[in-house]
């Protein structure tokens, strides 16, 4: 029988997500012995072919559906969506070691979606207010406008009118 | 009128398959035509014949008269549908048909004329007697000309493009100080969408409903129309839910509004399916809005409560037919339709285009899907992205909702993100069970709409998410390590042993 | 009677998801029950719980009483939906229910026992003055008493089984060498389907229609018919195609015929959903066969020309409920149903359970489908080859031809082999879409109906074999030096480079 | 480009199934000159998702299907299904110098599909006659009686009465 490993999970739905833990062991046969809030779970848990699991806990049939993105995991069953940043102790221990400083009053405005940049308002260097149109990005025909969240300089502009953009392309960088 | 033998799909997506699913009935051979960015899309292949008509930008691809005209040309095809948007209402294209002996399976040019433009439409109501919303019948020359009518008729006013529909270039303004970016991006949408860039400015009603009644004509004068869809779920101006018959309407008011809107397309000699949109007020006086000059999105709602194949009916009203009845029908119990978009609606309905890996679609008693798309599909990023149309049917409006929401429990699409789950809310909603919702009701209710959490439901996510991390390190611990693990792989690639016993 | 508050569902496969989908309407909680080899069947994960029964033959699960109560119990379910087949026509089953305080949603276990022994029901009928075809009433003690009974009424004579239907334990016999064979097998099936091998001897009456009324009736006396049903496309005495209305039927047939199913209904004390099989020679007289004390699968055909959703009645009346309305409705437009089936009609209907790779199921307009796979699920071996029944509606009996045609047309499931093809050619045969076609129909027509090559078609078939060997060879090449023709794979896989221009 | 390659194929759907000679040949980016019957195809393939094809021929289109089995390649059209015995040039010389001398007296009785024998009604070294029962299979809750084609002798039974087989397995063998 293999170790159990502790998960630590983030409701990144809540204003202020506060970690849970969550021990997992596998019994083997798809079965696993889930620990949460020192309730003890026995599940059978079945992938499916679309990548998706069947879970059955004490009766309840969950039908569940997931989507990752780094270290954010989507789940979805029952018609709730929910996202966590899930993480096993040697990645928490990881993270601890390269927290990086995430400067306060810098702005990257990036590309929300695939698409193509139809207009730019700003100019390296200029002042923008707070709600001010930097960027429309034009997809599946419709144009969104992107603003500043703050007010704050423009110190970078990377998009270029005429452009296709990937999703998360960086746009404008506002200090 | 000779009798249409090859009929080519001038669209796209769940449209063209729409179309293409009664021409296959009616035992019509069909034609596609496709982008270079849909050579895998499912209309290509769904169709008998298939032409490439240019680069994926719609502009250069669906929206060039003389690459359609030379794919019918090439295929021998003898009429063309040209489902809704792209070119489907653009008089200049009925013409080009026209010139080139095909039958558009369409209203009349002179009919789109007279209703296309939005400006000229209102004049021509006004003239035939229709009641219209304040607002301008001549469009702006600048944006300064726009900021002093604003002021004469006050905010909140309403800019739509003059030339189309569908939400693109229309933007409500509620302050002086919002009209110069509204200005700017409904003129740049309305360019690019209808390639015209003239808007006009109507007084915004407070919370009006939005109701619209189904037309149809032939050639030999009958003119009837087949009731009303209540569309006042809209996000950005779009549609987003809609459903016949509308909850706020009676019989009498039916009968009034389907009066008016027969009267609005006989002063416009219009032949075919058109649909004359209307605000309804809290008083329930109604105005004249628009008229679509074609199929609209929401056209299943209508089939469902009447019975009829509106695409079958346009194909025989085309051919010179006789509506086949002309009486008023009253509708038979209750449909609903949602439209299910590529798109996330917490990030202000940003399109989500993407490869879609796994689709699973609600069917049973009384549920309809009309979507384009398969697994393993790539959703373009150049197009419209509503992917599906899912619509219900019911004896009566609470059951039609209660299965509306069981049929969304049941639709999956894995891979891009959807408004499934908003769609849900919706439908869940007090205020849309209720049925006395209007235009403002999506806006408002927003936050709300998104959902709220469950704890059980949580737990049981929490669970599934740590079995999932354990199933991957699993999966990954045998990949790194593949010949010691072999067994680890094929447990979870194809099954496994069946290890299941009763406990 | 209290309210149902939680569903056990008997059950598994398409007619488990059926039930489940109005409970979820109905907003009751649903309960799975699962043999070992269904783990991974829709079903299980369909319901909002789900419990093992047992390992994978349905004698060790799902006809395992005890194991079925016992799930209920757990999962605190109130009422117990059967399905078809398996215990659904159980009287034992019933009072098990009844004694475990269980709502069982279905007849009481009376109606059971006087309709559900095929032989005893043929009495209680004679006595109630309703039509019966010639036949035995009192079951054989052996193959000789067969043999003699067989030459009194003379060949060809039907076996059939006493416990049960669907086709199980029934043979047709034509010459007396024949008896033997059909003796041993249809005991044999039907002990092992119905656990009872009891079997009895009709006349075979030549070239029947097979016509069926479905009947409804509530706690409190109230019975009506809701019309008939035309089942005469079948093979091995198995339904394949069924409609609503029959094309052969007068409105004054339709009231006599249901008024006599009302009579049987009646004479056992019938309650809830039940149907009333009646064969109709060549002159249109009708006879008695069976009554079926359940649902049936080809139940969607009535619900498209009724508006009703018969499952929501079935848990309605269960509950106490007095029917909705009392009076007989004339069918509204034409409904059609054929049953997919994992099978090769070419090789006598072999079964052909395995993995299916990929699924694409028709919709749209009107189109119904009620299936309980999904891509990558693999068809056990061990239970019925049904995996979908497909049913559309039209206004008209050709339309809904068409119709159907055009749905299966669309219909794709890759993997294993069905029986999709053959049901294009019944849809499409001149005698089906005359509309007099019976029961002799499909062995009749069998050659035929596999289907004739069209030298256009075959040409594109080969050119398609030719490529596809072509770019499998491109792809076994690549994968033996992976690293020199990485390109070729990814072009294989994930699709191409966009160099698609017009041409 | 590649060289042309010629493929020989049989249609399994006729009596007397004569091969007919395709040659391919790859023109990049999806496209193919497919010459058959001397007449000249130039087609543009799609391989989807599932497997399957989307095929444009001179404006023609087909999504199609396949399903393989051995050299048996099934093809599936605008609802025509056509099974082909297919090979390349160099599969048909392999064949060539192996192929066997099938004994035309000698049947094999194989199991159609995966199911369970419930009945063997024969034993070795019994003579059948045409159209004898030989052993019964059950799948899917079907019974089917597998019969002697032609008269004989029971050379060998395989088959047994309660257990499982394979789809092909073999049951009996008659000489």
């Amino acid at each position: 029988m293999a170790r159990p490993i502790t998960y630590f999970a983030k409701d990144l739905g809540e204003a202020k997500p506060e970690a849970r833990s969550l021990t997992v062991e596998a019994l083997g046969g798809g079965r696993y012995v889930v620990t949460l809030d020192g309730e003890r779970h026995e599940v059978d848990a079945l992938p499916l072919p679309n990548g998706g699991l069947s879970l059955l806990d004490n009766g309840q049939s969950y039908a569940v559906e997931f989507q990752e993105k780094g270290d954010e995991l989507s789940v979805q069953l029952r018609g709730q969506l929910s996202s966590f940043d899930l993480v096993d102790e040697r990645k928490l221990r990881l993270r601890a070691a390269t927290s990086a400083h995430v400067g306060e009053g810098v702005q990257e405005i990036n590309s929300p979606m695939p698409g193509k940049v139809v207009k730019v308002f700003v100019k390296e260097g200029e002042a923008v207010k707070e709600g001010q149109p930097l960027v429309v990005v034009e997809a599946m025909k419709m144009e969104n406008e992107l603003k500043a969240h703050r007010a704050g300089t423009v110190t970078k502009v990377f998009a270029k009118e005429g452009v296709a953009v990937e999703n998360g392309a960086k746009l404008v960088v506002v200090e | 009128m000779a009798r249409i033998k090859k009929v080519l799909v001038a669209n796209r997506g769940e449209i063209a398959i729409r179309v293409m699913r009664t021409c296959r009935e009616l035992g019509l051979p069909t034609v596609a035509v496709f982008s270079e960015a849909d050579r895998s899309a499912l209309h290509t292949r769904f169709a008998d014949e298939a032409y490439c008509v240019g680069p994926a930008p719609s502009r250069e691809s669906y929206l060039v008269i003389d690459n359609i005209i030379d794919a019918a040309r090439r295929s021998g095809a003898d009429a063309i549908h040209p489902g809704y948007g792209f070119l489907s209402e653009n008089p200049t294209f009925v013409r080009a048909c026209e010139k080139a002996g095909l039958t558009f399976i369409g209203p009349p040019a002179s009919a789109m004329d007279a209703m296309g433009d939005k400006v000229r439409a209102r004049t021509n109501m006004m003239k035939a007697g229709v009641p219209v919303v304040p607002g301008t019948t001549a469009p702006f020359a600048n944006v300064e000309e726009a900021r002093t009518y604003a002021k004469s008729i006050g905010y909140p006013v309403m800019l739509k493009a003059s030339g189309g529909g569908g939400g693109k270039g229309m933007r409500r303004v509620d302050r002086e100080e919002d009209l110069d970016s509204a200005w700017r991006t409904a003129r740049s949408e309305a360019m690019s969408a209808f390639n015209n860039d003239t808007v006009y400015m109507e007084k915004f009603l407070d919370q009006p409903h939005h109701i619209e009644i189904q037309v149809f004509a032939d050639m030999h004068g009958n003119c009837i129309h087949l009731n009303e869809r209540e569309c006042s779920a809209q996000r950005r101006n779009q549609k987003v839910v809609e459903e016949a018959p509308s909850p706020i309407i009676s019989v009498e008011m039916r009968k009034a509004m389907g009066e008016v809107a027969v009267k609005a397309a006989k002063a416009v000699g219009y032949v075919g399916a058109g649909t004359i949109e209307f605000l309804v007020d809290a008083k329930r006086n109604f105005y004249f809005l628009e008229m679509n000059t074609r199929l609209q999105v929401e056209h299943p709602v209508t089939e469902w409560t009447t019975g009829i194949d509106l695409v079958a009916w346009q194909i025989h009203v085309a051919q010179g037919g006789v509506l086949p009845f002309v009486r008023p029908v009253q509708p038979r119990g209750h449909a609903i339709e949602v439209r299910v978009y590529a798109e996330d609606p917490a990030t202000n309905f940003m399109p989500s285009p993407g490869k879609i890996d796994s689709v699973r679609v609600p069917s049973g008693p009384y549920v309809r899907d009309d979507s384009g798309v398969y697994p393993g599909y790539t959703v373009p990023n150049v197009y419209d992205p509503m992917i599906s149309k899912l619509s219900v049917w019911a004896p009566t409006r609470m059951e039609a909702i209660l299965r509306m929401k069981r049929a969304l429990s049941e639709y999956s699409l894995k891979g891009i993100t959807t408004n499934l789950r908003y769609l849900e809310h919706i439908v869940s909603h007090p205020e849309f069970m209720k049925g006395d919702y209007d235009t403002g009701f999506l806006p408002r209710e927003h936050q709300k709409l998104l959902g709220e959490k469950n704890e059980k439901l949580t737990k049981a996510s929490l669970i599934a998410a740590a079995v999932y991390a354990h199933q991957r390190g699993e999966k990954q611990a045998a990949s790194i390590a593949p010949a010691a693990a072999a067994g680890t792989v094929s447990t979870w690639r194809t099954g496994r042993p069946n290890s299941w016993k009763r406990s």
